[in-house]
């Protein structure tokens, strides 16, 4: 009871609709609470607004109305939060420098660090994401598993406390789809997935939230929501293979 | 730094035309020329496009900020394709964003893509001599990005002057042709240094991309 | 950087819309040309009204051409702040150092009134149809086959690589990136942006030349009959034509005296 | 005996070397015959020369050695043979024409089709993948999942024989991937499909081919290949979630 009111939470938002000019309400009063160390699972069919979602969290896109409030503070538009951080879909959109270790420096660099600690940050980055061998290659010409894990490290230099990745396994075969879960698990910060891969949501999430067009339809425990034949369907999703036969007693079916 | 219409009279813009018709007839024909014509095709309609939206990258020079042109790399990069490449991002320029125009399209073709041209035989010569060391290609990565924007600015400036639906007296004249020059000089050493990193980048990331269309 | 799409309104079904493309390319650019040629202030209040009138026939709202002229009427400002003051001997009137003189306001008169004709005229023409139909057009009357298909693989792919540089600020946007400063950096900076942006569109251009050659680009002559005339869109083009000598031989007919003036 | 000895090959490929100007010998002396009708899944972490053998048998790369045949004529190095298509990775590569019914068009135009053949040919390609309504709109402003169903149509509209998938069900949603999944399974051609979605090549393949590092390691029955613990990691895959308990007998382990 004490510890629950003491634990502020993460990420605070209350009543957000967001809006491109050419595309009214996207998302459409959404409100969410994680608690830190949580790790919540996006889920929902193309176009349900979870990218459109996580670039208002960011403050990309300015809230047509609502709030966000991350870590006690909130998000204004336009205005840089090195605690917040998101990995985008596709790793060539944040990998534009000349060599991976740029890549990965660019962040703590815009954060005024000195060199020194600037270094420090990218070697132990690189050194989660296993890529410390790959610092002096171009970003350009590394594997999609490769790239992924170089456009992490280039958010985890910057120490964020609250890690959003939007489709953090597309494109990637299954051994880095494997390494990327792997390093999902171990994380420490607070985790905001998106994603189609509802296996790897299974794995690494507590909690899911299940979104369709603009709206959150439910959240709540990963297993539970999943295995619910009947909303999945609603909204465009399919049970997953490893909920079918091993968590349900299927047995006595 | 495109013309737009209604100031130019029509000999002038008959003429830009006339020149970019030749100009274009005697690309299509060079490239014609090649083994596999349409080989080609692809890669220089998206780097078109892509130079069209690396222009939209502005860079900071307080208390405006200027946006690329890359001419020069253009024509580095695009040989015989650069100039149909410029004449299409012109007139995606004014049918799109209204910028430039229509009865100019042929003059502001001439002066963006004649320098472009030039360019294209500068960077040639980092070739000659021994190997090609990442110095040489800065080196003519910014002689042709400040010798193309330097060529289009002065064509610019002039066509602009001496075309003017009214007569300036002289001194008025050359005044105004040394503050739109001098005015200009920052840009001209802003595009050719972006050319030069850009050609540095391009070798490290992808030397084929340098080889030419 | 959003795109501006000027074909947003191509189905109103006015009749420029429904006359036929090649002509329509044919009649409306010689217009343009015969506008460019008006030097007599007579005919440019003509030109006014022929420009309107268009306009009207073509169904377009007013919003279409209001929201375009944001982005030129900026040179309009600046040609109109200066020439009064720089051009001619007359002198109608003075403001403190500077003399409002008027061949200059003629000169203006003459420039801003043919640039906003052109425009509206440019915009009727690519704002009736499909773009699409428009180049398609364009081809049919002679453009080089390598030109059209480059128009039409960079006005594809155009929206792709816009999509992929906006993309890519914000994620540097995200890791902090400020582009108010100018510095080293920022040139740095704006060279890997563009690099990568030349990059990525060569390699993707590699994938659909092969994704091209797949389906048998070049194998087949193109150019097929797409365009059929029918007499009314003759005629309309005679109109046009006509309409465009009138405004020549008036000008030449006419135009001596103004241009007497700019002597 | 009789039947197998008349039937003939869809596809042989025999001895095939694969490479590319800056890279050797990525595809290394790989033999296999694809008999009509069968549905073959290539399956094989990144960078295993997966899209490089597709693009080797279209005539894309020049072998430099091996020989393939496809329907009884070899398939020479840039020759257009509109009974092989291949459905690329990503469908922004493959829609290149600013309209979507242009794009379905423009095979049957290069095959010297008459322009109603051509409109017969896009109409019941475009009604294959359920895309009809999509006719007018430019292919920029289709969703990922719309954007691969007109490639698919593009490619269907030169009525191939044999149709080569590479990744059919990459970045798509769960809905959208079932559709996918469900043409698969309906369509008559042989079928060619590369993926790292085992469910999929699962639900559809009745091959299973293993590769790596250019190799062609294994083939033959999709159950027994994916659910054989070891073969599968040692390059780099996972046994499928479906086939642990579903298929083979868990309960009496
Ligand atoms: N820049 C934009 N301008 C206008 N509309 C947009 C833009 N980006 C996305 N949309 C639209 O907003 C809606 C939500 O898109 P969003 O990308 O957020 O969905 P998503 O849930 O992330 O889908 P996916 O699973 O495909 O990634 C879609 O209908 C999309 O077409
Ligand atoms: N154009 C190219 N030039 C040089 N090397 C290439 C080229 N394309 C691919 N390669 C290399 O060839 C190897 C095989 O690549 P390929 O794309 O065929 O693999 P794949 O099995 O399709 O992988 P994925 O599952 O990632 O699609 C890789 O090591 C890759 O780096
Ligand atoms: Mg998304
Ligand atoms: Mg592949």
């Amino acid at each position: 009871m004490l510890s629950e009111e003491l634990i502020k939470p993460t990420l605070t938002v209350s009543g957000l609709w967001l809006s491109y000019p050419d595309r009214p309400d996207v998302v459409q009063d959404v409100s969410l609470k994680v608690m830190p160390g949580e790790r919540v699972g996006l889920i929902g069919p193309n176009g349900a607004g979870k990218t459109t979602f996580f670039l208002g969290l960011c403050g990309v896109l300015k809230p047509s109305a609502g709030e966000i409030v991350v870590l006690g503070k909130p998000v204004l538009n336009g205005h840089f939060r090195p605690e917040v951080a998101l990995v985008f879909q596709n790793p060539d959109d944040q990998l534009f420098c000349p060599s991976v270790w740029d890549d990965v420096a660019f962040g703590p660099q815009n954060m005024g660090l000195s060199k020194d600690e600037v270094e420090v940050r990218v070697k132990e980055a690189l050194s989660v994401v296993g890529a410390v061998e790959l610092a002096d290659r171009p970003s350009h010409h590394l594997s999609e598993g490769e790239k992924r894990m170089v456009s992490i490290a280039g958010v985890l230099a910057m120490r964020p406390r609250l890690l959003i990745y939007d489709e953090p396994s597309a494109n990637l075969d299954i051994r880095s789809r494997r390494r990327v879960i792997h390093l999902l698990q171990e994380s420490k910060e607070t985790l905001l997935i998106a994603s189609h891969d509802l296996e790897l949501i299974l794995e690494v999430c507590n909690r899911v939230v299940l979104v369709d067009s603009g709206h959150i339809i439910t959240d709540g425990d990963p297993c539970k929501i999943m295995s619910d034949d009947r909303l999945m369907e609603a909204h465009g999703q399919e049970k997953p293979h490893s909920l079918v036969p091993h968590r349900i007693p299927h047995h006595e079916l | 730094m495109h013309i737009p219409d209604g100031i130019l009279p029509v000999p002038v813009t008959a003429a830009g035309y006339a020149a970019t018709v030749v100009v274009t007839w005697y690309s299509v024909r060079k490239i014609n020329q090649k083994e596999n014509p349409r080989q080609d095709i692809p890669k220089a309609s998206l780097l078109t496009a892509a130079f069209f939206v690396a222009s939209w990258i502005h860079i900071p020079v307080p208390p405006t900020s200027v946006h690329l042109v890359l001419n020069g790399l253009l024509g580095a990069v695009l040989g015989y394709f650069a100039f149909p490449a410029i004449l299409i991002g012109l007139f995606f320029q004014a049918v799109m964003f209204q910028h430039g125009g229509l009865t100019t399209l042929g003059v502001n073709a001439v002066i963006m893509g004649l320098p472009a041209i030039i360019a294209h035989y500068i960077f040639r010569i980092r070739r000659f001599g021994n190997q090609e060391s990442r110095r040489k290609t800065g080196i003519f990565g910014f002689l042709s990005g400040a010798v193309a924007i330097g060529i289009s600015v002065a064509m610019f400036v002039l066509i602009l002057l001496t075309n003017i639906p009214a007569d300036l007296d002289i001194g008025t004249e050359r005044a105004a042709l040394y503050t739109l020059a001098i005015a200009h000089l920052p840009l001209i050493a802003i595009e050719g240094v972006i050319t030069l990193l850009l050609a540095v980048f391009l070798q490290r990331v992808r030397p084929r991309i340098l080889d030419g269309v | 950087m959003k795109l501006g799409i000027v074909d947003e309104y191509s189905d109103l079904g006015s009749l420029l819309h429904r006359w036929e493309p090649r002509c329509k390319l044919i009649g409306l650019m010689v217009l343009i040309f015969a506008f460019s040629f008006v030097r007599d202030l007579r005919m440019l209040l003509a030109m006014v009204v022929v420009t309107i009138t268009i306009y009207i026939i073509s169904k377009l709202p007013v919003s279409f051409i209001l929201r375009r002229l944001r982005y030129p009427s900026f040179f309009l400002l600046v040609v109109v702040l200066i020439l009064p003051f720089v051009s001619g001997q007359t002198i109608v009137m003075s403001i403190g150092p500077l003399d409002l003189r008027q061949e200059g306001l003629i000169a203006v008169l003459l420039v801003v009134t043919r640039f906003l004709s052109i425009l509206t005229i440019g915009l009727i023409l690519f704002g009736t149809a499909p773009f699409l139909t428009t180049i398609k057009a364009m081809r049919a009357l002679g453009l080089p086959a390598i030109l059209a298909d480059m128009v039409l693989l960079s006005l594809r792919y155009l929206h792709e690589i816009g999509s992929d540089l906006q993309k890519m600020q914000t994620s540097m946007s995200l890791r902090g990136y400020k582009k108010h400063c100018f510095s080293t950096r920022a040139l740095n900076v704006a060279a890997w942006l563009g690099g990568s942006i030349l990059v990525r569109s060569y390699e993707r251009s590699e994938w659909v030349y092969k994704a091209m050659i797949l389906r048998g680009y070049g194998y087949a002559p193109t150019t097929r009959g797409e365009f059929q005339t029918n007499s009314r869109d003759v005629i309309t083009l005679g109109v046009f034509l006509l309409i465009a000598i009138g405004f020549i031989t008036g000008d030449i007919l006419y135009g001596r005296g103004v241009a007497a003036l700019l002597q």
